[in-house]
């Protein structure tokens, strides 16, 4: 996809958030059981995802980003109703699916698919790769066996694979083409919303090429749309159109790819940004780093759950919860100093409490 | 020097202590610790009686008083003297009680004492209570001193008799002693045997090997096919005697095909009566003679005998409509019984070749004789039992195993019913005591009687056996007694 | 996390189980056709005396308030009484089970210390003859019957080469000069608080094959299972760290591997303590040793059932009370296991 | 950024030629055929490639890490001249830690996880600082058990670990993985070792922990003048962190170039495809990729191994393995495009259509 | 695309798949110990299924007593002796070993059978269903097997019937056990996952994702079972209360001719050697099939 391309999505985008998203969630919380009480209720909870408020728009790929654990997984599959949503809503089409039985959510579900990360696990050891797509064929209706064979083998030719491999076991393949039978069965389907959780995390530089460029080619064939979820932004800032990120439980910002590179509006994604390896040793830089540990998601942070680890916190931070603060339509930021950051980057607030940082000696 | 410490590996174990309600095989060392007023001698002994704490009785014109002589000087265990209070305690404890075989007594009136050494017995019928006061159960005299004790008490492992052995040292399930009552009445005179370990020993090829390796002097059971080595060995023997103890095999007959005299013939014509005395009891036995064993009174040869004829039972069967046999039946043994499960499979092998398939089943004895009591028609059509008297008259095996009992038989397991029979034996009995030959010739038309309807097959009567070293001395049985060894009676050489 | 709740649960669930394990074992042994009353009474009896039984065993009344009585002797530690020997089934219960947890408790000790050095021994020669060979024993002394091995061990032992004892615990001439006094009833340790030193040594000489024969089936359960924990456990990256690191390679098998090996081969000792207990039951026949195994024998035989509940409670308990123990010794032991 | 005077110093680790057969199903499997570089003092040169390349393999066949069963190594690993793979496994534990230590890619999994913290980092100061926990002993007059609590404590916060009394008592899934590698760190540094080896170290961890032990790792070692070989396959972190940088391929060295030239002109067909594979900041370029599959071990192409794959593969690719040539004194690349000897030219080769690499 | 074409790659991929599988047995018998196991155990299996033809008196090993013969050691008549009723001690073990493999056979399919699907109800629904299944296998556990199957041999009267029946008890807890494991293990699988995000359901993912991935465990299981199953049977009979005689059991067998062991050892010996050899074969190819198949989920 080239850059023009996407800069054309870009300004159309915008009109079409304001009419209809194919995705809103509004103040989505998912919640795990954490620890049980002698009766075998819950009687705290792991919060996961703890009031999400985000808008996919349709044909775009939206990021999503954040460390290790903060719920980016969880959030996906909220959206696919594979985790347990405890409130909020998920509109698909404008349609609520939340809370929807089995039976209701059965014909909506092809129209969603997820590709996780680790293809292997995610391909029945025991199933020919022409029994995984057909088992995804089969729950649309109108497939006998001899259409599903040869929509198999289109498929598979869709992520350049041969029609020889239709009768090959997964543990034939490599990570790659594992990955791309997963995509193939996401696809088998026809859906209009794919999530692609760390989808290439797995995968081998020149793999991760191959694959990404697949996926890109795909969306613009078949018009679909992503939620690409990683921690590797270098990988994000190729493929997505906007990029959300993801800290403890919450977005904190969701922004443009390439704004969100040039000018991030939360200091959170400015380290994610600055702690980016940059593959030319030319751009030689200190690496960001955090202080502190990731907050526990049992126990949150008060205020902002970011005040812990924010050089620029103050008290504010940690009593209030900031407000989304709107950049411009689809984009927005929940920073009680974004404005501030935005207009000094200088800008220092007296630390609040920090854990000792590394200190580099000469 | 003699020894005076002998091992007796016994797999009779006990069951319970207390001399009152004893009814099992603890009456191998009750009859060495505790004493009746008198004991049946063997047959062919001079005297009928031996007596112990009784010197003599003599009964009453009409048999229904029995007055004892009582022996003086005698000592229990714990030095209490012996009198004839202690004979009425005793008696009356074990009719109080009830249990074990206190029904033996069940005729007894009433117990007088007359003095100090003589005791009066009273009974509701004419009985014979000379056998009954010897019996091996229930007759045993034990000391008034134990009067606050019960059964809880003896079962610890406490005993207070008469006899020439106190029990020592007891652990249940492995071993105990019977060590010399230095004031025993008797006397240590002469050689006896002083302390006897026994050593309680399940296995019979352990006790074999025991025996043959010297750390036992006598042992209770030793694997069949080695009596020949151990009867002929260096230092090993065997002791044999008649025993009245039998084994005989019930026909159900309140079923099809076994409700058919002629069937039941032919299968007691197809039984390998040799195969199972050679094979089964390695030759300790022989062929019984109805149900009275050999040797006992009410033994005849008149008694109809079944033979081994194939070819007869063929055309028995064929008669009965069964021309080639053609149906299966159920055996059940006593899992408990190695000697049953030995020759069943020798039945069950020859009644093949009648045509008749017999399945054979082991069940524990409680199940077998629940299954055979509970509903004729759901019981198995063959039911073993080894079967011995509680003391040596007839008429209890007569009446117990075939007099009429309705369907709820607590012994009569073949369902057998024949007023005439019943009436014979109870005459037989009543006049036992006053004209024996006349109850012989009772009993032998009513063992006839059973033999014409065969519902019974009567199998074997078993030779009694003490394997035991050949230094032991003084072993002998007595059939009267059987598995009951009189230390006292025994040295080592 | 800490052992006191752990601990507290486990015993909540010991009790719960034993209360399902009773009624199972009294409905269950009820269930089985024979004349109780008649086999307490013994022999040839009267049905009216069979009747009284009854009546005096309380057998007359339904099942479930029986059972409800049987329970509430139970607390007080009544176990009722043996219909067959009528002695208290808890008396005849703490005399017997040290006898043959006396045996059991040598057997397991012994096939863990030989199972575990064998195991450690095979894995860490692995592919040699002597791990070729450790397998193949242990492949053998899981696939011998009990009964058999027994029965050979005797043969061999006392009929060809007489170096151990046939039968019982103790030499039948020591009877009568040193007998046996039981204190606790455990007969190695009651020979020693007595100061009968040749009841001691002769008592320890026959136990031998008993303890043999019972080790076989553990021991090679214990080292098959050492042996490919630890090979497991030798391939994980803190062993390749550690040894990169430059620790002894006895260090690293022996103190860092096998301690991580061990909490499945730890599961395994809990199940064999009950599992060996059972097996008693075949070598207390052919040794003639007079433990619980001999006397749960008789009880079914004579369907003595009040025996027969006790014998199952007490089995069930040891059971429970094994795996409880051997999982707080693999809690000790590793850390991770919650 | 320092950067290292390789051409005077003599390379403290000199590899040369390592070859390492694995037994497999299939029969003997070549998994190095021929590594070669060496480490000089004070640098960091990062070993680069794809999955199954060998970097792992490489790392610990030169502690002789490897599985003893059935595996053969060949060459010469020299540390300060003496050649480590003449060594016993015995005779190795002095350079095991010591000389030569080695960090793991999951840092938790790489910890015993029965032992706590404390009893694992104490066993290694009284192996490896004997002399400093008498040292310490005697400033501070304290026994020798304080006295190994007292290194583990500033070792530990030497790391930035904090509440360190706490962490001695825990134990491996008690705590964070970023806490666990820098645990693996100070246990890896505790001897001062002359070469570190850290296989992966970074690659289980978050982008922001990962950056904070990269700074780490790299301090530390400056200042106690560790040499480390950082193995990765993050082309980012090779250009951010590394002085030097080997691109290994199916059980060769293909290319190895100080990290500016790497980047800059990479010479080996394989590189190329590497770098152009990597996706850029702002480039918004389409990724290019390299076509075809890593060979099979099992059955590995003639000659050179990456041919298949090669989008200027030549006859002669096919037939000999190409020799490492020098493109300057710090530049070496084993390729038949380079170099004085071409013994043969480009052939009409099909590639596929999307393997050509535009740069 | 055209028919054909489908049908011939399917030709070849199933193929490959059958060179792969040939090659897993030809790697199983690499093992010399395996190759032997192996062939003991085809070796005793055709004997049990031909033993009609193959015993040299059919009669004697279904129980018919040969009286003539009694207690002979090993001859041309009788290759390994007769026992205490004559009959030919071959013919009794070839009968036997009908009665140990099919007995073991039959318990441990038994076992599976009930077992699995419990543990698959188990470790799927792991609420209350879940819980009540551990109860009860815990329960089941902690019940002394030996005694239990006592009990039940017992009850229904012993015999080769109730005895596997009392064996199957206290046996299929242990595969209740292990796929509950394996399904709690397996379930969070990403696979499954992706099959109910497709719409499937809770049967359909059991019957096409959990069982299939828990059979080999569970078959793996169930040929190392074998062994002991076979001791179980004989462990019962040895106390007279499993199979009944006059039927071959070689624990019977044992327990009939242990009275006998010290002059004719052979009627003893002979079939506890056999079940010894059959047990070990059991085990040792079970062994490497299980190191085999580890290998080959490895790859
Ligand atoms: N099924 C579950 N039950 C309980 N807790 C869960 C479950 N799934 C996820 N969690 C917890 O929720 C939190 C967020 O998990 P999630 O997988 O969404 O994180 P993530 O951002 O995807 O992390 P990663 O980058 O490691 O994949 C984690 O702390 C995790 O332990
Ligand atoms: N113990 C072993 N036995 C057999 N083969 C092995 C073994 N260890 C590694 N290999 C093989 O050696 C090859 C190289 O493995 P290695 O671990 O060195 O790769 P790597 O470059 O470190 O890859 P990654 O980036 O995945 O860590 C692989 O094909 C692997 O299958
Ligand atoms: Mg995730
Ligand atoms: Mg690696």
């Amino acid at each position: 996809m080239s850059r023009a391309c996407r800069q054309a999505i870009h300004a159309s985008l915008r009109e079409r958030l304001l009419n209809k998203a194919i995705i809103q969630l509004n103040q989505v919380k998912t919640h795990f059981p954490y620890r049980k009480n002698w009766r075998g209720q819950p009687a705290e909870w792991l919060r996961a995802v703890d009031g999400v408020n985000l808008d996919i728009v349709a044909g775009e790929c939206l990021g999503l980003v954040g460390e290790s654990g903060c719920g980016k997984s969880t959030l996906g599959r909220s959206i696919l109703c594979m985790a347990p949503v405890v409130s909020g809503s998920v509109l698909f089409h404008g349609k609520e699916i939340q809370g929807l039985n089995d039976a209701k959510l059965r014909p909506l579900r092809p129209k969603m698919q997820m590709v996780f990360q680790d293809p292997r696990a995610s391909l029945n050891p025991k199933m020919t790769v022409l029994q995984i797509l057909q088992e995804a064929l089969f729950i649309c209706p109108g497939f006998d066996h001899r259409r599903s064979l040869e929509r198999s083998a289109e498929l598979l030719d869709t992520v350049d694979l041969r029609p020889e491999h239709l009768f090959r076991y997964p543990h034939e393949f490599s990570g790659g083409q594992q990955q791309r039978i997963c995509i193939a069965r996401a696809l088998a389907t026809e859906p209009e919303f794919i999530v692609f959780d760390e989808a290439t995390s797995a995968l081998d530089v020149s793999v991760q090429a191959q694959v990404i460029n697949l996926m890109a080619d795909l969306q613009q064939r078949l018009n679909l749309t992503y939620l690409f979820i990683s921690h590797d932004l270098s990988i994000m800032e190729q493929v997505c159109h906007r990029i959300a990120v993801m800290y403890a439980g919450r977005i904190m910002e969701v922004q443009r790819a390439q704004a969100l590179f040039g000018s991030p509006r939360h200091p959170y994604t400015k380290v994610l940004r600055d702690a980016l390896p940059v593959a030319d040793p030319r751009q030689r830089r200190e690496l960001a780093t955090l202080p502190g540990e990731v907050p526990s998601l049992v126990h949150p942070p008060s205020g902002c759950r970011f005040h812990t680890r924010c050089v620029y916190a103050t008290d504010v931070c940690r009593d209030a919860e900031p407000r989304m603060s709107v950049i411009d339509t689809g984009n927005w930021v929940r920073c009680h100093h974004h404005e501030h950051l935005q207009a000094n980057d200088e800008l220092k607030a007296q630390p609040l409490n920090r854990s000792t940082e590394i200190k580099e000696t000469p | 020097a003699a020894e005076k410490n002998m091992v007796f590996a016994s797999p009779y174990g006990i069951t319970t202590l207390d001399p009152s309600v004893s009814y099992s095989t603890e009456l191998t060392y009750m009859a060495n610790i505790y004493e009746t007023l008198i004991r049946v001698n063997p047959p062919g002994s001079k005297e009928r009686f031996s007596y112990l704490l009784a010197t003599g009785f003599n009964a009453s014109e009409n048999g229904l008083k029995y007055t004892f002589n009582l022996r003086k000087g005698v000592k229990f265990h714990d030095g209490t003297p012996f009198t004839a209070e202690a004979v009425k305690y005793s008696i009356e404890r074990t009719t109080g009680l009830g249990k074990g075989a206190a029904f033996i007594w069940g005729d007894l009136a009433s117990i007088d004492i007359v003095d100090d050494y003589t005791v009066t017995f009273v009974m509701k019928q004419a009985v014979p209570l000379p056998l009954i006061a010897a019996s091996a159960y229930a007759s045993y005299i034990l000391s008034p001193s134990m009067k606050d004790k019960d059964t809880a008490w003896f079962d610890q492992g406490h005993a207070c008799g008469t006899g020439p052995y106190m029990l020592k040292n007891y652990k249940d399930g492995e071993s105990w002693m019977l060590a010399k009552f230095d004031d025993y009445w008797g006397g240590w005179k002469g050689p006896h045997v002083e302390n006897v370990l026994v050593k309680y020993t399940k296995e019979a090829l352990i006790q074999l090997q025991m025996l043959q390796s010297g750390q036992a002097a006598m042992v209770g059971r030793i694997p069949l096919d080695s009596y020949p080595a151990v009867k002929s060995g260096k230092d090993t023997t065997v002791v044999y005697g008649p025993s009245y103890q039998n084994y005989m095999a019930f026909f159900n007959t309140t079923r099809p095909p076994l409700d058919n005299v002629k069937v039941r013939k032919a299968l007691a014509h197809a039984i390998p009566y040799k195969d199972i005395i050679d094979i089964g009891f390695n030759g300790m036995a022989t062929q019984a003679r109805g149900p009275v064993p050999k040797g006992q009174f009410g033994y005849s040869e008149k008694v109809v005998q079944y033979n081994y004829d194939i070819g007869k039972a063929k055309k028995l069967l064929a008669e009965a409509g069964y021309p080639n046999g053609g149906f299966n039946l159920t055996l059940t043994y006593a899992a408990e019984n190695p000697q049953e499960a030995r020759f069943a499979p020798l039945i069950q092998s020859e009644f093949k070749k009648i045509g008749i398939d017999v399945e054979i089943k082991a069940l524990v004895w409680t199940s077998q004789w629940s299954q055979a009591k509970a509903d004729p028609k759901n019981a198995q059509d063959i039911f073993l039992l080894l079967w011995w008297p509680t003391y040596s008259d007839p008429y209890e095996t007569l009446f117990s195993l075939l007099h009429d009992e309705g369907d709820k038989p607590a012994w009569n397991l073949a369902y057998y019913k024949n007023p005439a029979y019943d009436e014979l034996i109870r005459q037989a009995y009543e006049t036992t005591g006053s004209q024996p030959e006349k109850a012989l010739e009772l009993y032998v038309n009513a063992q006839n009687l059973i033999q014409a309807d065969c519902p019974v097959a009567w199998l074997v009567d078993i030779v009694g056996n003490w394997p035991a070293s050949k230094r032991l001395k003084g072993l002998a049985i007595n059939p009267a007694y059987p598995n009951v060894p009189f230390f006292y009676d025994m040295h080592l050489e | 996390m800490s052992l006191v709740p752990f601990l507290s649960r486990r015993l909540i669930g010991l009790a719960v189980m034993l209360v399902a394990l009773s009624a199972l074992v009294f409905f269950f042994s009820r269930s089985i056709p024979g004349d109780v009353a008649a086999m307490y009474i013994g022999g040839m009896a009267k049905p009216e005396q069979i009747e009284r039984a009854r009546q005096e065993l309380g057998l007359d009344q339904p099942l479930t308030l029986q059972y409800v009585k049987y329970m509430k002797k139970l607390l007080s530690g009544d176990l009722g009484i043996s219909l067959r020997t009528h002695r208290p089934v808890f008396q005849d219960l703490l005399e017997k089970i040290p006898m043959s947890m006396e045996v059991v408790l040598w057997a397991i000790a012994l096939a863990m210390v030989l199972g575990i050095g064998f195991g450690g021994l095979a894995a860490l020669r692995q592919g040699t003859w002597i791990d070729e060979g450790i397998k193949w024993l242990s492949s053998a002394a899981v696939s011998i019957p009990i009964f058999f091995l027994a029965l050979l061990l005797q043969l061999i032992f006392f009929n060809l080469l007489g170096w151990f004892p046939l039968q019982g615990r103790i030499d039948t001439f020591l009877e009568f000069s040193n007998p046996l006094e039981l204190v606790t009833g455990f007969s190695l340790i009651d020979s020693l608080l007595t100061g009968n030193h040749a009841a001691f040594f002769n008592v320890a000489w026959h136990m031998v094959l008993p303890v043999l024969s019972l080790i076989a089936y553990p021991l090679g359960l214990i080292t098959r299972l050492t042996r490919s924990s630890l090979l497991e456990v030798m391939s994980q990256d803190y062993i390749l760290a550690a040894r990169a690191s430059g620790i002894r390679e006895s260090v690293l098998f022996f103190r860092y591997g096998l301690r991580n090996a061990l909490s499945p081969v730890l599961t395994v000792v809990g199940l064999s303590v009950a599992l060996t207990l059972l097996a008693t039951f075949y070598v207390e026949i052919i040794f003639n040793w007079p433990g619980i195994g001999y006397y749960a024998l008789t009880a079914i035989l004579s369907l003595d059932y009040p025996v027969l509940m006790g014998v199952t409670l007490m089995i069930g308990t040891v059971y429970v009370v094994a795996n409880t123990s051997m999982d707080i010794l693999r809690r000790i032991v590793d850390p991770r296991i919650k | 950024m320092m950067k290292s005077n390789t051409s005077v110093s003599q390379p403290v680790l000199r590899v040369r030629n390592l070859k390492v057969d694995f037994p497999s199903s299939r029969g003997r499997v070549r998994i190095l055929e021929g590594v070669n570089f060496s480490l000089y003092p004070g640098e960091i040169l990062a070993l680069v490639g794809e999955t199954g390349c060998g970097k792992s393999v490489t790392a610990k066949s030169i502690l002789n890490l490897l599985p003893r069963s059935g595996v053969h190594r060949h060459g010469e690993v020299f540390l300060d001249g003496c050649d480590l793979m003449k060594l016993s496994n015995a005779a190795m534990r002095p350079f095991r830690g010591r000389r030569i230590a080695m960090i793991f890619q999951n840092p938790q999994s790489s910890i015993n996880p029965v032992f706590t913290l404390g009893e694992q980092i104490f066993r290694l100061i009284r192996m490896y600082l004997s002399d400093e926990i008498k040292a310490v002993q005697q400033r501070l007059n304290i026994s020798g058990r304080a006295a190994v609590g007292q290194i583990a404590k500033e070792r530990f916060e030497e790391v930035g670990l904090t509440d360190v009394e706490r962490l001695l008592k825990s134990y491996a899934h008690q705590i964070s993985g970023g806490m666990a590698q820098r645990y693996r760190i100070a246990t890896a540094l505790l001897s001062s070792p002359e070469v570190l080896i850290a296989d992966e170290a970074t690659s289980a961890l978050d982008v922001t922990v990962q950056s904070h032990i990269l700074k780490l790792l790299r301090s530390l070692c400056r200042r106690k003048g560790t040499s480390i070989v950082f193995i990765t396959h993050d082309l980012g972190i090779a250009a951010q962190m590394c002085d030097r940088v080997a691109v290994m391929y199916s059980g060769r060295i293909v290319e190895t170039a100080p990290t500016l030239s790497i980047f800059e002109a990479p010479r080996h067909p394989y590189t190329q495809g590497l770098l152009a594979a990597v996706p850029r900041l702002g480039s918004g370029k389409r990724l290019a990729n390299i076509p075809g599959m890593i060979p099979d071990l099992a059955n590995p192409p003639a000659g050179c191994r990456f041919h298949p794959r090669c989008p200027q593969v030549m006859a002669c690719c096919k037939e000999e393995k190409p020799p490492q040539q020098d493109i300057d004194e710090q530049h070496q690349v084993a390729c038949y495009l380079y170099g004085e000897h071409v013994p043969c030219l480009p052939t009409g080769h099909s590639r596929q259509p999307q393997g050509a690499i535009v740069e | 695309m055209s028919d054909l074409d489908f049908k011939q790659l399917a030709e070849k991929a199933a193929a490959d798949h059958r060179r792969h599988r040939r090659y897993l047995l030809r790697l199983v018998f690499k093992k010399r110990a395996a190759l032997a196991a192996a062939a003991i155990l085809s070796l005793m299996v055709l004997a049990a299924v031909f033993a009609p033809w193959i015993a040299p008196y059919p009669d004697q090993g279904k129980g018919e007593v040969n009286l003539a013969d009694r207690l002979q050691p090993a001859s041309f008549n009788h290759y390994l002796g007769t026992d205490v009723y004559g009959r030919d001690m071959l013919s009794r073990i070839i009968y036997g070993s009908r009665i140990s493999i099919f007995g073991g056979l039959i318990i441990v399919v038994a076992a599976a059978l009930i077992g699995v699907p419990l543990g698959l109800l188990a470790g799927y629904r792991e609420g209350i269903p879940g819980a009540i299944i551990t109860r009860v296998v815990e329960l089941v556990l902690s019940f002394p097997a030996v005694l239990l199957a006592m009990g039940i041999s017992i009850v229904a009267g012993a015999g080769f019937a109730t005895a596997v029946i009392a064996l199957i008890i206290p046996w299929w807890p242990w595969y209740t056990r292990l796929v509950q494991g394996e399904v709690i293990s397996i379930k969070h699988m990403l696979y499954v996952e992706a099959a109910g995000m497709l719409g499937y359901g809770r049967v359909y993912i059991l019957f096409r994702h959990l069982l299939p991935n828990i059979l080999t465990p569970v078959i793996v299981m169930m040929l190392l079972d074998f062994g002991p199953a076979i001791i179980s049977i004989g462990l019962l009979s040895f106390l007279g209360l499993g199979t009944q005689p006059p039927q071959a059991d070689w624990g019977l067998m044992v327990w009939e001719g242990a009275p006998n062991i010290l002059n004719q050892w052979w009627i003893a010996v002979v079939p506890g050697c056999a079940m010894f050899i059959l047990v070990t074969a059991f085990n040792l190819f079970g062994d490497r099939l299980k190191e085999v198949l580890s290998i080959d989920s490895n790859q």
